[in-house]
C-alpha cells in the first residue's frame, strides 16, 4: 500500500513537475520568440540591401565628378556592372569564392547548385550580401577610367572581375584560402574590395592613358572640374549610409547587438575624422576648403576602417581616418605628378586607403575584441602587422597581374579607348547616341 | 537706326536695367556669355590643381534703337553698369539698317520700339 | 525505512531535477528573447520604410524621363498622390480592401476605428505598409500621363484610386475576396500593384492624346528625349532598393528567415537579368545601348518576380526577368507603333510585366515552396496558369472600365488636358508658377 | 524488491522526464531564439542609419531651395556640420548631455571615457542614434543662413552648437534634468532637435540681414527662386524616409511592435496631412499649388508630430499634421512681412511647428498611450500644456540667448558675412573656389 | 550679303524651321536669349511672393544670305513665327560686309550658303 | 573697326584660343550656339526611336578688333579650326562704326584693345 501511495505520490510529482515544466515551456511559446537564425538572417538581408544602395552612390559620385557629356556612360556603366556583377556572382563567382576547393580557389556550387551558405544563415541571403560586395569591387574601377574607356570593353572587364578575379581573392582571405589560414585578418573589404577596386582601377587607368587636356605639354595637370556637385555629394551620403550594411552588416549575426554597435560607431567616427582632416589638410595645402576632397576625405576614412572596424576603440577608429583624410589628398597630388589620370580619386580613395586599413589593423587591433594578436600598439609586436601586409602586397600584385592582362588583352582585340573624336564629343553620343541633360545648354569646352 | 550691343558685368544687369528704364528705353535682349578682356580672371583650385579661368560669365546686351535714342542708352548702360574697375565692359554700336516687327510688319523707325 | 529514504530521494531528485529545469528555463530569461512579433512588425515598418521610399524612385524616374518644363508638375503630382493615397486609404480604402464584407468588396473598419489588421502584426504596421503599396499605385499613372495632364484633374485621379479602385482589387485578392478564394496568387502586386498602375495609366494615356510634337504627320514617332539621365539613374536605384522592402516585406514575418532570403534573392537576379537582356535587345535592334532602356528592364524584371517571388527558384527567376527585359522593349516599340504616347513606359514595365509575372507563377510555381498547384513546367498543367490569367484578366477589364469611366468623368467635368499653349510653355510655369531648374538656361523647343 | 524495482521505476521515469525536459529545452535551444536586447540594439543601429540619411536629405532641400551659385557652399557646410557634430558629440556633447551631473548639465563621460548609455542597448548604438539627432539641429541653421554666411564662421558655430548648445538643452530634456524631472516630455525631439534649430536659425538670420536683392527699397520681398527644385523633392522624400527613424527608433526598443508601430502610422499621417493642407492653403492664398510650400508642408507635420508621436491617437495626428501645414505658410508669410529673410523655411518649418508639435502633446497626448497627464482635449486639463509651454519657452530663451552670445562674437571676431562682392558671385567661386555645376550656362542675375 | 537677325517665341522654332527649309535656307545658327519687349511677362509665385518676370525666354535666329535670299528669308520667318499677339518678336537686318568659310577659305557669296 | 564673328567646333576653341592670343589678339567674347550647316547631323536612338538631330552645338566667337587686325584675327581662327572637314565653321565681318570702354568712357580704337 504505502508503495502504492509512494508511487502514486511519485507519479503526481513528477506529473505535475513535468506539466509545470512544460507549461513554462508553453508559456514561452506563447509570448512566441522569435528564431535568432531569422533575426541573423533578417540583419544580413537589410545590410546586403544597404550595400546594394552603395551603387547609386558610387554611381552619384562618379558621374558628379566627371563631365556632363560623360555622365550617361559612366551611369550605364555603373548600372550595368551591378546587373553583370549578380548574374557572374551567381554563376561562378561564388563558387569560386565560398565553394569546397583548395587554399587558392574554390570549386564547388557553380550556378548556386549544391553550393553552401558561408555562415549561419540562408545561403539566399549570405549570396545576396556577397553579391552586393562584388559588385562595389566592379564599379570603383569605372569612376578611374571615367570618360574614356569603350563600354563594350568595360562590359567585359566588369564580368570577368565580378566572377573570377574578386572572388578568388575573396577565396583566400574570406573563403578559407591561404591567407585566412596565416590569420591574415580584413573584417568587411579593405582589402578584398577597396584595393582590388582601387589597384585594377590603377592598372586601368595607366594603361588608357590621360584624357586629352589633362597634363599640359610640360606635365603639369589642368582640372577638368566635376560638373555636378550635388549629385556628387548625394551619392557620398548614400555611400556612407550604405557603408553602416558594408561593416557593421559583415557580423553576419546580431548576437547582443555588442559588436554590431561597436563597428557602427567606428564606422561613422572614421569618416567624420576623414572629412574634417582632408578639408583641414586641401584647405591649407591649396587655400580653399574644397568639397570633393573633404568627400573623399570621409570616403577614405571609410575605407579605411573596413577591415578594422571590429577589432579597434573608437579613439583608433578616430585616428585611422584622420590618417586616411590626409593619404587621400597625398595620393591625388602624387598621382597628378605621376602624370596617371584618376578622374574621381578611385585609386587614393579605394587604393591607398585599402592598403592603410588593412595595415591599421596590425597597428590598433585588439586580441581582446577578438583579433588573433594584438596590433603593434598594444604589444602584440609586428607579428599581425606584417601578416597583414603580406596579405595586401599579395593581393595587390595579383589583381596588377591579372587585371593588366585582361586589359592588356581586351586592348589588343576589340580596344579600352575610345576614339580621340569621340572623347572630345562625349562618350554619351558617341556610345549611346543620347545626351545626358537634353536641352540644357552645356559648354562641350573646357 | 543702331543696334547697340553691350557686354556687362552679370550682377550689374539689374542695375543696367533700372537706367535703361529710366531712360525709358524698354526693349531689350538679353544672353549669357563668356568674355575674355583685360580682366585677369579667378584662380579656381580644383582637386589640388589650380588653373586659371579666363573665361568669365558676362552678360550680353542686345538693343535696337533710333538714332535719337544712341546716346540715351549709352548713357544708361554706363550708369548703370560703370565701377570703375576692371572688368565693367565694353559697349559696341553697329548700323542697323532694317527693323521689322513680326506681329505687324511694320517696318523701321515704328517697328523699333 | 527504505521507503522514508526512498521518499527523501525521490524528493531529493525531483527537487533538483525541478531546479536544474527552472534554472535552465531562468537562465532563458536572463538573456532575455526578442518577441517574434515585434521582430514581424519591426521588419513589416522597415519594409513599409522602404517601400514608402519607392515613392521618391517614382518621382526621380519619371522626372527625369520627361523634359525640364515639366519636372515640377511631375514632381508635385508624385509628392502629393503619395499624401492623397494615405489620407484615401486611412478613411476608405483599408476598410475596402481589408474591411469583413463579401468577395467583391469589403464594408469595414472606415478610419480604421474598429479595423482589424490583416496579418498578425499590430494594424498599425499592417497599414502603413498597405498605404506605401497603394501609393506606388497610385504613381505609376503620373508617369503615363506626364507633361499633359492637369494637376487638378490629377489631384481628383489620385484620391479616387487609391481610396477606391486600388483597395476593391486589394480586396478580391489580398483581402479573402473571390479571387482569393480561387486560389489566385499575386505574392507582392504583378497584378494588384502594377498591372493595376500600369493600365490605369494606358486608359489615361490613351484618352489624353499624344504630346504635342511626339508623333509626325505620318504617324511615326518623334524622340522626346529626357532631360536628367543621373536623375532617373538614382531614380531606378532607389527603386530596386525599395524592392526589397516591396517583395520579402510582403511575407510580413520573419520567421526563421529562409523564406524573406529567397525572395530577396529572386528579387535581385531578376532585375539584373532584366536590365541584361533589355540592353542587348536594345543594342541589337537600335545599335545602341540605351541606358533609359535597360533601366526600364530592370523594372521590368522587378515588375514581373513580384508575383511569383516566394514561389520559384533563382534559375526561373532569372529567366523571369530575361523575359521581362524583352518584353519591355517589344512594349515601347509596339506603343509607338499604336501612336500611345507614355513617356515614361509605365505601361509596358508596370502593365505588360504585371501580366507576365501574374503568369509566369502558374509556369514556374511549386507546390512544395508554398504554392496551391505546382506550374505547368513542374508537372501542375495548367490549373494554376488559367487561374492566373482569369485573375489577371479580371482586374484589367476592372481597372480599364473603372479608370475609363473616371478619366471620362473627368475629362468631361475640368477637363483632363491643359491647354496647347500652357503645353508648350509648359505645365511648370502653366500650373505652377515656377521652374523647377532657375537660372538654368535651357531649350524649351524640341 | 519492490522497492527495488520502485526505485528502478522511479528513476527511469526521472530520468526520462530529465531527458524529455532537457530535450524539449534542448530543441529550443536548436531553434535557438533571438536575445531582446540583440534585436533592440540592430533597431538603435538602422534607426541611427535612418536619422544619419537625413542628413543628405538637409543638403538636398537646403541647395535646391537657393540659388546656383552657392550650392556648392551649402552642401560643404551640410557635409561639414555632420563631420562636426560626430567629432563633437563624441568629445564632450554626451558627457554633457547623458553624464551624470546636475539639473542643468551632465558632467562625466568626456570622450565616451566611463559614459554609459542611457538606454538598454550598448552605448555605442546609443551614441551613434544620439549623434545623428545633433547633426540634424546643427544642420538646419544651415538653410536659415544659407547663400550669405562666411563658411569659417560656420564650423566654428557648428561645432559649438553640437558640442554645447544642443547638449544642455539634451540634458535638461533626455538627461534627466529638470525639465525631465517637471514631467515635460517631448518625445523624439520637436522642441530638443527641431525647435533649437529653428531658432538659432533665426537669431542667425536676422543678425545676418537678408541677402542682397531679397527685399525691395519699400520692404517688400522679391521672390529668389530656388535652383533645382528636383533635387530639393528629392531631400524631402529622404526627410520623410529617415523620419521613420527618427520617431519610431526614439523608443530605443522593440518591444512587441505596439508602439513602435503606432509611432510609425503618425509620422507618416502628420506628413501627409500636413502636405495637403499646406498645398490647399497656398493654392487659394497666391492661386498656384507651389510645390516648394507643399513640400515644406509636409516637413511641418513631420516636425510638429515627432514631440506626441508615441502618446496620440492616429486622428490626431492627422490634425497636428495639418495645422502645421497651416503653420507653415502663415510662418513664411509672416517672416518676409518682417523683413527676415530666411531661403529655405528653417524657421517655421523646425522653429514655429517644434513649438506646436511640444504644445500639441499637451492637447492630444493620452495617459493610457504613457504620457504623464492626460491632454486637454482628454480631459486632464491645462496641466500637461502648462508643462509643455514651460519647456519650449525656457529653450527657446536659452537658445536665443546663447546663439546670439555665439553669433555676435563670430561677427566681431572674424566675422559672420562674406563680402558684397563674394555674395553677388556666389559663394562656391569665393569660399571654394569651384562650382557647382561646371559647363552649365547659368544666370548668375535675379 | 545681309545678317538677319530674329527673336522668336521660342516654341514657334519648329514651324519657322519649316518655312525656312521651304524657302531653301538651311543654315543657320539659333540660340537662348532672354527678351524684354512689348509683351508684359507673366507671373509666378514662390513661396508666398508674387514677383513678375519681365525677361522672358526667346529664341534668337542669325541667318547670312545673299541680296536675293532677304526677302524669301523675312518672308519664311514671319509666315512660320506669326500670330498676331504680342510677343511674336522682331527681326534685325544688318549689312554683311564679308563672309569666310573656314573649310575652304572660300570667301563672300560662295561661302555663305 | 570690325566686328568678327566666327561659329566653330565645339571642341576647337582651345585650338583657336591659342592660335588668337599667339597672334596677340586677347579679347573676345564667347557663346554657346545651335548650328545648322552643311553638316548633317548624327542621329540618335532614344527608347527605340531614330532622331535626327540637325541643330549642332557650336560655339561663337565675337572679336570687335581695329583694322590692321582683322587678317590676322581671321587667319588665327582658321589656323585653330581647322580640320577640312564639313562642319568647321564661318566666319562673318560686320562694319564696327563705334566702340566704347565702359570703365574709362573711352571711344573707338582706344576702347577696342
Ligand atoms: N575686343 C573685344 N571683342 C569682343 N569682346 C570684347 C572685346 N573687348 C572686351 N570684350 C568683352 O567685354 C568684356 C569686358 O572687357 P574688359 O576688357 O574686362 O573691360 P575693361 O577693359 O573695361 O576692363 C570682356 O569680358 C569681353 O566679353
Ligand atoms: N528694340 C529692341 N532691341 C532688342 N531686342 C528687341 C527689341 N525689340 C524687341 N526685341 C526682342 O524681340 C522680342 C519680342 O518683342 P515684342 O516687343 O514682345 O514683340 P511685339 O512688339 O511684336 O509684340 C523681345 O522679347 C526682345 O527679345
Ligand atoms: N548662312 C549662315 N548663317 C548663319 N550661320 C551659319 C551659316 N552658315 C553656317 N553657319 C553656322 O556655321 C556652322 C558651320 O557651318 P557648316 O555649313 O557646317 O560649315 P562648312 O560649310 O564649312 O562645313 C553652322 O553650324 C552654323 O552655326
Amino acid at each position: 500500500m504505502k508503495t502504492g501511495l509512494l508511487k502514486i505520490a511519485v507519479a503526481t510529482v513528477v506529473f505535475l513537475l513535468f506539466m509545470s515544466c512544460s507549461s513554462m515551456l508553453h508559456a514561452g511559446d506563447e509570448t512566441s520568440h522569435a528564431s535568432a537564425v531569422g533575426v541573423d538572417t533578417l540583419w544580413v538581408l537589410i545590410a546586403a540591401f544597404l550595400v546594394f544602395f552603395m551603387q547609386a552612390g558610387f554611381g552619384m559620385v562618379e558621374a558628379g565628378f566627371i563631365r556632363a557629356k560623360n555622365t550617361c556612360n559612366i551611369l550605364t556603366k555603373n548600372f550595368l556592372d551591378f546587373c553583370m556583377a549578380s548574374i557572374g556572382f551567381f554563376m561562378f563567382g561564388y563558387a569560386i569564392m565560398f565553394g569546397a576547393g583548395n587554399g587558392f580557389i574554390g570549386l564547388k556550387g557553380w550556378f548556386l547548385i549544391g553550393a553552401e551558405s558561408g555562415a549561419d544563415v540562408p545561403i539566399s541571403a549570405f549570396w545576396l550580401f556577397q553579391a552586393a560586395f562584388c559588385g562595389a569591387a566592379a564599379t570603383i574601377v569605372a569612376g578611374g577610367m571615367a570618360e574614356r574607356m569603350k563600354f563594350s570593353a568595360y562590359l567585359i572587364y566588369s564580368f570577368l572581375i565580378s566572377a573570377f578575379i574578386y572572388p578568388v581573392i575573396g577565396h583566400w582571405i574570406w573563403g578559407g584560402g591561404w591567407l585566412a589560414k596565416l590569420n591574415f585578418t580584413d573584417f568587411a573589404g579593405s582589402t578584398v574590395v577597396h584595393a582590388v577596386g582601387g589597384f585594377a582601377a590603377l592598372v586601368g587607368t595607366i594603361l588608357l592613358k590621360p584624357r586629352i587636356g589633362k597634363f599640359k605639354q610640360d606635365g603639369s595637370p589642368n582640372a577638368i572640374a566635376g560638373h555636378n556637385i550635388p549629385l556628387a555629394s548625394l551619392g557620398v551620403f548614400i555611400l556612407w549610409f550604405g557603408w553602416f550594411g558594408f561593416n557593421p552588416g559583415s557580423t553576419l549575426s546580431v548576437g547582443d547587438g555588442n559588436l554590431i554597435a561597436r563597428i557602427a560607431i567606428n564606422t561613422n567616427l572614421a569618416a567624420a575624422a576623414g572629412g574634417i582632416a582632408a578639408m583641414i589638410t586641401v584647405w591649407r595645402m591649396f587655400g580653399k576648403p574644397d568639397l570633393s576632397m573633404a568627400m573623399n576625405g570621409a570616403l577614405a576614412g571609410l575605407v579605411a576602417i573596413t577591415a578594422p572596424c571590429a577589432f579597434v576603440e573608437p579613439w583608433a577608429a578616430v585616428l585611422i581616418g584622420v590618417v586616411g583624410g590626409v593619404l587621400v589628398i597625398a595620393g591625388v597630388v602624387l598621382l597628378d605628378r605621376f602624370g596617371v589620370d584618376d578622374p574621381v580619386g578611385a585609386v587614393p580613395v579605394h587604393g591607398l586607403n585599402g592598403i592603410w586599413g588593412t595595415l591599421a589593423l596590425g597597428l590598433f587591433g585588439q586580441k581582446t575584441l577578438g583579433l588573433a594578436n594584438n596590433g603593434l600598439f598594444y604589444g602584440g609586436g609586428f607579428t599581425q602587422f606584417l601578416i597583414q601586409g603580406l596579405g595586401v602586397c599579395s593581393v595587390i600584385l595579383f589583381v596588377i597581374l591579372s587585371m593588366g592582362l585582361i586589359f592588356k588583352i581586351i586592348d589588343i582585340t576589340i580596344g579600352l579607348r575610345v576614339s580621340r573624336d569621340e572623347e572630345l564629343k562625349g562618350l554619351d553620343i558617341g556610345e549611346h547616341g543620347m545626351e545626358s541633360y537634353s536641352g540644357f545648354q552645356i559648354f562641350l569646352t573646357e | 537706326m543702331k543696334l547697340i550691343i553691350a557686354m556687362i558685368q552679370p550682377h550689374k544687369l539689374p542695375d543696367v536695367k533700372r537706367a535703361l528704364f529710366q531712360a525709358e528705353v524698354h526693349k531689350m535682349t538679353v544672353s549669357n556669355v563668356l568674355g575674355c578682356g583685360q580682366q585677369r580672371g579667378y584662380t579656381e583650385t580644383y582637386r589640388g590643381v589650380i588653373h586659371e579661368i579666363n573665361l568669365l560669365k558676362k552678360v550680353k546686351l542686345e538693343i535696337a534703337v533710333n538714332e535719337e535714342f544712341v546716346q540715351p542708352t549709352v548713357d544708361a548702360i554706363i550708369r548703370g553698369s560703370k565701377t570703375g574697375k576692371i572688368g565693367d565692359g565694353k559697349i559696341f554700336i553697329l548700323d542697323l539698317p532694317e527693323c521689322i516687327r513680326i506681329r505687324t510688319g511694320e517696318k523701321g523707325q515704328q517697328a523699333i520700339g
